[in-house]
């Protein structure tokens, strides 16, 4: 087993984004076999912060949200639900001590597409830089040996 | 000693009172009372001690006062609810009395939030119309609350604090009222700026007979810069500091508007003088004691008279 | 109207939906920016938006006919704090051929008495066959004819159920449908009531289906028909002697050549002591009759019914197989009155989703087969050929008609009318969740005597009028004249 | 009803810190209500609080469950034989609800999560605001239907005080004063002349001071 | 008659939370918590059965709710509202719909007949099998008691041709070989797909399964190993022309000769193979297949199989059927009156259990049945095992045991409703479903003697 760490995010978009489709998905899959996680949602407005917390909690090292732009909701205000909730799962994180920018929130512009590869890109490398998420990797544990992050006894990796 | 309160004296011979007002000190420091009682004898009929002012901690009114009292002034005892429940509040009355204190006057107290002590609980048991009650009964039937009886009745001239300028207007005069009707004999106000408003307020008193119940003291407190005025008026509950004070205010230079201050506050006692049912005047320069004797000078104020 | 008799049809009486939160194809969201100016009253006609203690709000997303309104709300609003998007909601509804907006159309008709004038499409399905892809067809010609109905009189919709003018009665139903058979178990008593009592007040029938005839149903008698299938439950000569017309069911259209199957959770006390069986345990309708295995043993049946009650009238309810004219005929020569032709895309409260798709042919296809080998036959006068199986629209029955019916059989829109969501759980857990195909008490109350009736009333009296209005700019001055009429109707893929 | 918010999670997490497996208890009543303490509330602070033990390579178990109740007894005991699997209990139940389970199970720890705050209003979408003191002696009927005590900041039972501007308390300019509305009240429903004589002392005895308050109800018990 | 054929079914769960077409929107915020909540009321128990799985992001609420729109019509504020699982949308593809796909979960986890209430919801009709419709009789059936009652209809079919007919010399011997059959329960034979990682749990479970059902599981050379010795007999190996000498599996009683090239060869060399004793040869359905097929069948060959594409068409012709190749190819051997000497088994988008009664209406003696028994395993179809990325269902962690149990209650539920369509036509036999194209109704047919003559639209005229 190497233990080079690579980050794995989580990555929840509402897929009323027009790039929500299932091509997107499977690009963005193959490209980053196991480190993007995507997660299509039937309304961003269904993204609860214990959905951000247990992807953090058990496999992620950030989760990022997207969502159709403000004013676009199918469901008027499932946006801005999402937002908020995720502000609010944001603080929660900080106050133990993980970095905020682990949880992104990003809304679509009108009239603008939203490119989830360079989103899940993106955030893949602003994780990079933060580092591997103390969650799965305590301290003084090099990445790859983490015990924490396993789930009805299996390694999550295993899957990823 | 003087046994007698000579804001009383003053009030019921007719004689136009003039109180001032002192805040103690932040320390332990009797000098710093003494020291203001210099700058207010023979310029004030009696000075006023405020209870921890603005919620903030200092020497006790009721210590300041017997300093006061010893240094041959008349204090007032200003006596907040806010920090003493029903059973406090009626022992430090009796203190008063028997050190010889003259004058109380019975206030709601700014809100702990303000001051330096915002993790304070507020006590609130008696409100200060309660209150006011409670003093009279004391000293006139010599009960306290609950009926049980007195071995000696406080001696005390009893006065409350009314502020024209606050809402809702046309309740005001019915406070005031209720006040007098629970004990109050005399009124201090809040500092007047506004006169057009407080000639109304006045009116409406007036209409209910209530300046011939009470002597109503006019406040007045000189205004040191334009930035006080705009603070005052911004930042300070229950002030009300019309536009054309802070224009004035500002129309001059920044080192004569002290004087300007002055200035205001003489034409403003000029004014009450002149208004049926005003009894007095009560200056509060804060912390600007010296300035007092400047302005009951100018305001043909002085010297006081002698009871004697 | 009926010109002899002067029947008089019941009153439209608005009858709004049991549910707190009507579903609607269209959402208006209300930002928190409104001011509550009362702006977006006074533009609606609809009724859409209310004023509730000095705030405004939303009430009736429902009524809201989205695109489609001349003075939009969201487009006066001062403050810009009205949005209107398609209900999503409205989306995850309905099936091909039961489409959301059918469904939404139906409980229209069923609150209002009249079809949706806007925002919704109430003829037409999306199946991608069949009626959906039918078309009724207003030829150049009809314009300039004079018009046939000019004397003031409405198109005449009934239609005469014995036409063989035997000893049976005579009888006449006021509207060209009505109810098929849903038996007492399958749904509730109070959804069974609610039928009949909308077949009293519209003048026409309600199958008692095969579940047996409860004695609620005693006040109704006169407007019943009882089913005689292949279980005989509840099956009594005194139940066939009580009604004027007794329907044999051979085979159901969403079943066909099954028999039926009622689980045992379904099989409450009261349902035990109407099919005389046990309670909790399931119960089967064999398929088919054992004593039927030929045209003359059918014969022997019908002979039965008659000799049990001489006026009574036979329909003979069979399923669309290759050789179903065979079958009509082969009834005609037994004795029935009427041969009601069961479509492959019918109702059920349950059966095996491979019979529902695959088992015997839609109604389009074997009312024409059915016409065309009674007229050959020469029999097609002396037969009322009634069909179902799948008619949801007033449309539908004009379509079915011209295609050579006389009258219809409806079943899922009376259920629809009863706010029936087409979610085709009617036989999981405690049953319909709406209250409408279940005989758990508690849900059974969900849906009101009143009320259910006033519904099925109102939708008819809906599908009624449209089909006056369709006749008429037909010129057809008699529903009789549409039957076999096919020039009246065209398939938008051979047209 | 009670309102409740929940404590900073450092707070938490050091009163969690000498145990190894605790159980984090939401309560579906007054404290969902504030979505303080509810099922969701629940889930994320467990969350929170495993995230933060593997951070910390803390060898934790943190579990979670809802009661219905956690003030009245008969829920309370759906935790037997679940709760000595525990080594604490963390409550998301208001301050009864916190003792209430303490003392049906006084051999396992229960740490309260939660700051109660007050008895009040859901007065919007995600705003609660005080507006009863519980003091065992209503006045409403004298004060218009506003409570001086609850919502007056200093508790004023002849008020206003100086500090009433445009109808805002001098304390916080956000609240309305409580007098203001007193008085708007009783203008509008008439009995203004209530407030013409002064009203006497609260009796404070029925609010605090002998202990805990009870209420006996004769004819409800058994 | 055979002692009658059970299969016995039983109740084998998911090992993921399922996915469904359901997806539930329920905000918190603004909730008034009434003392009756909308989801209390839940005649379902939906939101008591409530609990997020953290690998899949998946709420068991959705998957259990059953879509009658009570919470969304009942709560006060509208906070509840109905989506389709974006998750559901992405399963499968346009033949292997998500509807398809989920039934077959369904079979796989119950045995049970997918059964539901009101009418049929889908198309009027469709491409492929799904512009078919089987008959019915209105009045005779073969049982007395039902289908599945004390009166047996049979599923058995044979595979291996049979002489046309009989002849007996004088004393009543049998003057001509006895025909070589193989008797199977039921006319399905399972193969293994060409989509999806096949690991050799896969492929052991299936051959139990194969074995359990009495049928056999048709795969490559490569497989052969990770399957029971138990179950040699029940295998079918497929094999290459180049590799057919080499690889005789002693066991077994049928392999499969995958066919490239001429006739008469493949038939001269299939003489040569005494083991095992039938061979089945596969050719692709493709312009022409009923003339190959009729070639062979004059070569010799007793059974052919006819390999349609992954969604059941025609390989170079994706607007033909396979079930037009049968229905051409069975036609061609009547014709040729050679239909009884070959057995046709037919493969390629055997999705639904109503395939199997279409097809062999359309002249199939048999049909392999190959994607559904991956989807039976929960597969999603999603293809990402062949992109080299991670199973979403973990097939690598399948166990055998369950994997035979999860195919064989497929097969148990396809078997029931093969019953219930024979049943239906009248019909007793599997054997006499074979060709009966009369007791079929084809859409283009009968919507164009339908509809063709009524009323024509002209210019100017209304439709309404």
């Amino acid at each position: 087993m190497t233990l080079k760490w690579r980050p794995v995010i989580a990555f929840f978009y509402c897929q009323n984004i027009p790039e929500g489709g299932w091509e997107e998905r499977l690009a963005i899959e193959k490209k980053h076999k196991g480190a993007v996680r995507l997660f299509p949602i039937p309304c961003s407005g269904r993204i609860d912060g214990v959905h951000l917390l247990r992807a953090l909690e058990e496999f992620a090292d950030g989760a990022i949200v997207a969502t159709c732009p403000p004013g676009g909701c199918l469901n008027f205000e499932g946006n801005l639900w999402a937002r908020k909730r995720a502000e609010t799962s944001r603080k929660l994180i900080k106050s133990i001590g993980l970095e905020g920018e682990r949880i992104l929130i990003v809304e679509g512009t009108a009239g603008k597409s939203l490119d989830l590869m360079g989103l899940a890109e993106g955030f893949l490398q602003k994780i990079s830089l933060i580092g591997p998420s103390p969650v799965l990797y305590p301290k003084d544990m090099p990445p790859g040996t983490g015990v924490g992050f396993s789930l009805k006894g299996e390694s999550v990796h295993d899957y990823c | 000693m003087n046994q007698e309160s000579r804001l009383k004296s003053i009030l019921e011979k007719g004689i136009f009172a003039v109180t001032a007002e002192c805040g103690p000190p932040r320390g332990a420091d009797p000098d710093a009372v003494l020291k203001k009682a210099g700058m207010l004898r023979e310029k004030a009929d009696s000075v006023n001690v405020t209870d921890n002012q603005t919620a903030i901690v200092r020497m006790s009114s009721l210590a300041a006062c017997a300093i006061l009292k010893q240094a041959g002034v008349d204090p007032v005892l200003q006596m907040v609810v806010r920090d003493r429940n029903r059973i406090a509040l009626q022992s430090d009355i009796l203190g008063a009395s028997s050190l010889g204190i003259r004058n109380v006057l019975c206030l709601s107290g700014d809100h702990q939030s303000f001051g330096n002590q915002p993790k304070a609980l507020g006590v609130f048991d008696l409100d200060s119309m309660q209150f006011l009650q409670a003093v009279r009964a004391m000293r006139d039937s010599g009960l306290i609350l609950g009926g049980e009886a007195l071995t000696k009745p406080p001696r005390l001239f009893i006065g409350a604090a009314a502020n024209p300028f606050a809402d809702p207007m046309d309740f005001r005069v019915t406070r005031l009222a209720k006040k007098i009707s629970a004990g109050a004999e005399f009124i201090q106000t809040q500092c007047i700026y506004n006169m057009d408003r407080f000639r109304k307020w006045l009116q409406l008193a007036r209409n209910r007979g209530l300046t011939e119940r009470v002597y109503i003291l006019g406040g007045v407190t000189p205004l040191k810069s334009a930035a006080m005025a705009r603070y005052m008026k911004d930042r300070v509950a229950g002030m009300d500091v019309p536009q054309t004070i802070i224009k004035r205010m500002e129309g001059v230079p920044k080192e004569r508007q002290r004087e300007e201050g002055i200035r205001i506050c003489v034409e403003t006692i000029a004014e009450l003088r002149e208004l049926a049912g005003v009894k007095g005047v009560h200056v509060m320069a804060i912390e600007w004691e010296e300035a007092v004797g400047e302005i009951l000078d100018r305001a043909g104020l002085l010297p006081r008279p002698s009871l004697d | 109207m009926n010109r002899e008799r002067g029947f008089v049809f019941p009153e439209v009486i608005k009858t709004p939906s049991r549910f707190r939160n009507p579903i609607g194809k269209y959402r208006l969201n209300r930002s928190k920016g409104c001011i509550s100016c009362g702006k977006c009253l006074e533009t609606c006609t609809r009724d859409v938006h209310a004023m509730v203690k000095g705030k405004a709000l939303v009430r009736n997303h429902y009524l809201c006919v989205g695109y489609d309104c001349e003075n939009p709300c969201h487009q006066v609003c001062p403050v810009k704090a009205l949005s209107l998007r398609r209900n999503p909601d409205f989306e995850t509804m309905g099936d091909y051929r039961w489409s959301p907006d059918l469904l939404v159309s139906a409980w229209h008709m069923a609150e209002f008495g009249r079809p949706p004038e806007k925002g919704l499409e109430y003829r037409t399905g999306n199946s991608g066959g069949g009626f959906d892809k039918l078309r009724i067809l207003f030829s150049n010609k009809l314009k300039d004819r004079v018009d046939c109905n000019s004397n003031g009189l409405e198109p005449d919709l009934a239609v005469e159920l014995n036409r063989r003018e035997d000893n049976a009665h005579r009888i006449r139903i006021e509207v060209p449908f009505y109810g098929g058979g849903m038996s007492y178990g399958s749904v509730s008593i109070n959804t069974m009531l609610s039928r009949v009592k909308a077949a009293k007040a519209l003048g026409t029938f309600c199958c008692t289906g095969e579940g047996g005839y409860p004695d609620e149903l005693k006040p109704y008698d006169e407007h019943v028909i009882t089913q005689v299938a292949t279980g005989l439950f509840g099956v009594r000569e005194e139940t066939i002697q009580r009604v004027k017309i007794v329907e044999f069911k051979y085979a159901q259209g969403a079943k066909p050549g099954l028999g039926g199957h009622l689980l045992g959770d379904k099989v409450t006390p009261g349902v035990a002591r109407m099919r005389e069986a046990v309670v909790g345990y399931p119960l089967f309708s064999p398929f088919p009759f054992h004593s039927v295995y030929s045209v003359e043993d059918h014969k022997k049946h019908v002979d039965w019914i008659k000799a049990v009650n001489p006026r009574a009238l036979v329909s003979v309810k069979v399923s669309t197989p290759t050789d179903v004219d065979m079958v009509a005929v082969g009834s005609y020569y037994a004795g029935a009155h009427i041969i009601h032709l069961d479509g492959s895309y019918g109702g059920t409260g349950a059966a095996p989703d491979i019979a529902k798709k695959n088992i015997a042919m839609p109604i389009e296809y074997a009312v024409p087969k059915v016409h065309r080998f009674l007229t050959e036959e020469g029999v097609r006068d002396k037969i009322t050929v009634v069909a179902s199986g799948g008619i949801r629209t007033p449309h539908d029955v004009v379509k079915i008609i011209a295609l050579g019916a006389d009258a219809v059989c409806t079943g899922t829109a009376d259920l629809v009318a009863l706010e029936c969501i087409r979610c085709h759980n009617c036989e999981s857990g405690r049953g319909c969740a709406r209250g409408i195909a279940t005989t758990d008490p508690e849900l059974m109350d969900l849906v009101g005597l009143e009320w259910g009736a006033q519904r099925i009333i109102n939708m008819f009296m809906a599908w009624r009028s449209e089909m006056i209005r369709i006749l008429k700019k037909l010129s057809i001055s008699s529903l009789k004249d549409l039957v076999g009429n096919t020039a009246c109707i065209s398939h938008i893929d051979y047209s | 009803m009670i309102t409740a918010e929940q404590k900073p999670i450092e707070e938490i997490r050091h009163m969690i810190m000498p145990y190894k497996k605790i159980l984090l208890l939401g309560c579906g009543s007054c404290v969902a209500e504030c979505a303080a303490g509810g099922e969701k509330e629940t889930a994320m602070l467990a969350s929170a609080l495993r995230m933060a033990a593997k951070m910390n390579r803390e060898d934790t178990l943190i579990q979670e469950k809802n009661l219905d109740r956690q003030c009245v007894r008969d829920f309370i005991v759906q935790l037997d034989g679940i709760i000595h699997l525990y080594d604490a209990v963390l409550s998301l139940g208001c301050g009864a609800g916190v003792q209430a389970v303490a003392e049906i199970f006084p051999e396992v720890p229960v740490i309260p999560a939660l700051n109660t705050e007050f008895l009040g209003q859901t007065k919007d979408q995600g705003l609660w605001l005080e507006n009863c003191l519980g003091c065992g002696d209503c006045v409403l009927y004298y004060f218009g239907g506003v409570c001086p005590l609850a919502r007056c900041s200093k508790q004023l039972m002849n008020g206003p005080c100086g500090g009433s501007r445009d109808g805002r308390c001098e304390v916080d300019p956000e609240t309305p004063c409580a007098w203001q509305l007193i008085i708007e009240n009783l203008t509008r429903t008439g009995g203004l002349e209530r407030l013409e004589s002064v009203f006497p002392p609260k009796d404070w005895s029925r609010k605090q001071g002998r202990g805990p308050r009870k209420i006996v109800r004769e004819d409800q018990q058994r | 008659m055979p002692a009658k054929y059970m299969i016995h079914a039983g109740q084998t769960p998911d090992r993921f939370e399922t996915v469904t077409k359901s997806g539930i929107i329920a905000w918190e915020e603004g909730c008034l918590k009434c003392a009756v909540c909308v989801k209390k009321r839940c005649v379902y128990r939906v939101y008591e059965k409530r609990g997020l799985d953290a690998l899949q992001m998946v709420d068991s609420v959705d998957n259990q709710c059953m879509n009658c729109l009570r919470c969304v019509q009942g709560c006060p504020k509208e906070l509840i509202h109905k989506s389709v699982s974006p998750e559901y949308k992405a399963l499968g593809d346009e033949y292997w719909s998500a509807e398809i796909i989920s039934k077959i979960w369904y079979q796989a986890r119950t045995g049970k007949i997918p059964v539901s209430g009101a009418g049929y919801p889908g198309p009027f009709s469709g491409a492929g099998f799904d512009s078919m419709w089987t008959d019915m009789s209105e009045i005779v059936r073969p049982t007395r008691d039902g289908i599945h009652g004390r009166e047996y209809i049979s599923t058995a079919v044979d595979l291996g041709g049979t002489p046309r007919h009989l002849s007996f010399g004088i004393e009543g011997a049998l003057e001509v070989p006895t025909p070589k059959v193989i008797d199977m329960p039921l006319p399905v034979l399972l193969r293994v797909p060409s989509v999806g990682r096949i690991t050799p749990n896969l492929i052991s479970g299936w051959a139990v399964a194969a074995r359990r059902l009495g049928i056999f599981l048709a795969l490559g050379n490569e497989h052969i190993n990770a399957a029971p010795g138990t179950c040699l007999s029940s295998l079918m190996p497929v094999v290459e022309e180049e590799s057919l000498k080499c690889s005789a599996y002693p066991g077994t009683k049928i392999m499969e000769l995958i066919m490239r090239e001429d006739t008469h060869r493949v038939a001269e060399m299939l003489k040569t193979i005494k083991e095992p004793e039938f061979i089945s040869v596969r050719i692709p359905v493709s312009r022409g297949v009923d003339d190959r097929a009729l070639a062979l069948a004059k070569a010799g060959l007793s059974i052919i199989h006819l390999e349609g594409t992954d969604d059941g068409r025609f390989l170079d012709d994706p607007t033909k059927s396979i079930k037009d190749g049968i229905r051409s190819t069975h036609l061609r051997l009547v014709e040729a009156g050679l239909r009884d000497a070959v057995t046709l088994l037919a493969s390629g988008g055997m999705a639904m259990a109503e395939h199997v009664p279409k097809s062999l209406i359309c002249g199939a003696d048999a049909v392999f049945v190959d994607i559904p028994i991956l989807v039976a395993l929960e597969c999603r179809l999603c293809g990402r095992c062949g992109e080299g990325l991670p199973c979403p269902v973990k097939m690598d962690k399948a166990e055998p045991v369950w994997v035979a149990r999860r195919v064989v209650n497929l097969m148990a539920a396809w078997h029931s409703q093969l019953l219930e369509v024979m049943g239906a036509m009248g019909i007793r036999d599997a054997r006499r479903l074979r060709g009966e194209a009369g007791r079929a109704m084809f859409f283009e047919e009968l919507d164009r003697s339908t509809f063709a003559n009524l009323g024509k639209t002209e210019e100017g005229c209304e439709l309404e």
